[in-house]
């Protein structure tokens, strides 16, 4: 390895380990004890390094402050896999406002509201239609025509189910010997 | 302990402070120590004697041992003793004078030292005996002592060896390469069971009944004869006035009966209820 | 750009945004609902990489706990410059406690004290675990239950090791030999 190619390397090291952008300046500053680099000199090893980089996985690019090196745009979406972020369990509210879309389906929003004695936030219905669970299906006929939801293929598809018909079938309200403690139990342990 | 101390007294120093301990005059530099350490600071590097060895100055090398196995392997080294074939009258006599000098400066003598004195005097007591029986290697009183001593060294060793191995934060560096800006973390969405879906369920439907079962026995059938009562009243596509709808006759039970009617009658979207300016008359007309 | 290149660069990427070395499973992990990777396959982009790297400033380097690029052995000094804050420095007392878990593990704190001749004192064992490098693996059937101590692959990672059979080998006993020199040396490293 020659000397040109080693004071590269040692460059391509430094802004690889550098704690941000390394500016030329900076790198200059760190390396004048040992070479005496001029701006244009390094300013083509920089150019050269940025050739061999501007195909692979990570690029060096030119911020306000000066170079570093980033991972590839192109691969953010699957890098970021490496990041799991993990949602929050599902509230009570949210299952029982996706059990009733499930089970009573199409239904409106204000209808959810009625059978649920509380009003279902908007977050509710969004989050349920982000996940792609619940889609609209149409309007109901009455003033202010309402959204009427539904579920969709991929509800299906998470849960196992081939069809609606699969769904779990509902004890008669009288056969639930379950007391309503051990409910709301279970439901908080859901939530937790 | 301060590291003044440790600077004043220069690494020369140091080392010849050592030899003079090699010469076993520990005794006899105690008493010149003794006023000395009355002194701090400058005093007691000013000039050193001979034989003197600056209090502060040799707590440092005490303290530079790990430990009694360590100062033992430090005396056998330093008068190249074999280790197999230790002198065990000799390196205790040397033990001792550093324990004694530890004891004169009042260091927190550790427990472990002294232990190891004993174990000492035990080995050159048992080695003073007449031999009763045949001299094998295992009967040497040193044996376990020797042993001791050269698991330590190997573990002494490793260290250092360790400490050479290059090592993240010092030696080995790491690439620190950020995600471009338009990152955005992946969510992993939660998990949901059917289980808790039919559990939802059935828990609305519990709800319902309990509060069914509570407005029937109340008011829910005054309600619903209201509700039919009001949409009489109301002629297709023709506004009422809000306030014609109650009777005020009927009291305060009345008007809420009839509050709740039309409120019902608003949700099933029966009837529809317009304001056409703020604090303005309520109109309602049926659907 | 054919598809293996995007891959090769996708897991280039990958390595370089993680915030430790990479397995070849988690690798695998975090790709698998885009590509169907055998193990093989991994393996032989991770060895591409390798050699891309070789005579670079940084290099693909494999430890116990999986794959890190690393700034090159060689500019390591000059690396050091650009971090005016020094590395830890570990006692002897520390070191050696060290040596005895990788060196003689699973051991207990007794069995430490014992060879060493002094007590350990649990800020030792304490400062161990905390930095990943020592955790209890089990406990001692005798009195007490001791806990049984052994060395991390995290620490393994901190010293660029790929098993324990990399350590430094052990001074054989018969080697144990007592040249002066040392003496005053060791006298100045524990000072120093």
């Amino acid at each position: 390895m020659n000397h040109n190619q080693q004071l590269k390397n040692l460059i391509e090291s430094m802004l690889f380990v550098a704690d941000g952008p390394l500016s030329i300046k900076a790198i200059q500053t760190t390396l004048e004890d040992d070479t005496a680099l001029t701006r244009k000199q390094l300013q083509a090893i920089i150019s050269e390094l940025q050739l061999d980089y501007a195909e692979r996985g990570v690029n060096l690019i030119e911020v306000a402050s000066g170079f570093r090196f980033q991972a590839a745009n192109e691969h953010a979406d699957q890098i970021a896999l490496l990041w799991k972020e993990k949602a929050p369990r599902y509230t009570r509210a949210m299952l029982e406002t996706l059990s009733l879309i499930a089970y009573r389906q199409p239904i409106t929003r204000g209808e959810i509201e009625d059978i649920r004695g509380v009003s279902v936030s908007s977050y509710i219905i969004k989050t349920l239609q982000e996940r792609n669970w619940v889609k609209v299906v149409g309007h109901k006929e009455v003033p202010g025509r309402p959204a009427l939801l539904a579920t969709t293929e991929e509800f299906l598809d998470y849960f196992s189910l081939k069809s609606l018909a699969e769904l779990p079938e509902l004890m008669p309200v009288s056969e639930i010997n379950l007391d309503t403690e051990q409910v709301d139990e279970q439901l908080e342990t859901a939530e937790a | 302990m301060t590291t003044t101390a440790i600077d004043s007294a220069s690494q020369n120093d140091k080392n010849s402070v050592l030899d003079s301990g090699r010469n076993s005059e520990l005794g006899e530099m105690q008493q010149q120590v003794l006023p000395l350490a009355l002194v701090h600071g400058e005093a007691m590097v000013e000039k050193p004697l001979d034989l003197f060895i600056p209090p502060d100055a040799l707590e440092v090398i005490l303290e530079a041992f790990e430990g009694p196995l360590d100062l033992l392997l430090y005396l056998i080294r330093k008068q190249k003793f074999d280790i197999v074939d230790l002198p065990v009258a000799e390196i205790t006599h040397q033990y001792m004078e550093y324990v004694d000098v530890m004891k004169s400066l009042k260091l927190e003598l550790a427990a472990e030292y002294l232990v190891m004195a004993a174990i000492l005097a035990e080995i050159k007591s048992r080695l003073l005996l007449p031999k009763t029986t045949v001299d094998d290697e295992e009967d040497d009183p040193r044996a376990e002592l020797i042993r001791r001593l050269q698991e330590y060294e190997i573990i002494k060793r490793a260290a250092e060896d360790i400490d050479e191995l290059p090592r993240l934060e010092r030696d080995v560096h790491l690439p620190n390469v950020d995600l471009p800006e338009s990152y955005k973390p992946r969510v992993v969405e939660a998990q949901v069971d059917l289980q808790d879906l039919v559990l939802a369920m059935q828990g609305v439907l519990k709800r319902v009944e309990a509060f069914q079962h509570h407005h029937i026995q109340r008011e829910n059938l005054s309600t619903r004869e209201r509700m039919s009562q009001i949409l009489a009243k109301l002629k297709p596509g023709q506004f009422v006035e809000f306030s014609d709808l109650f009777l005020l006759e009927e009291g305060r039970a009345g008007v809420v009966v009839t509050f709740l009617a039309i409120l019902e009658l608003i949700k099933e979207s029966l009837v529809e209820c317009v304001q056409s300016q703020v604090f303005g008359h309520i109109q309602v007309k049926s659907v």
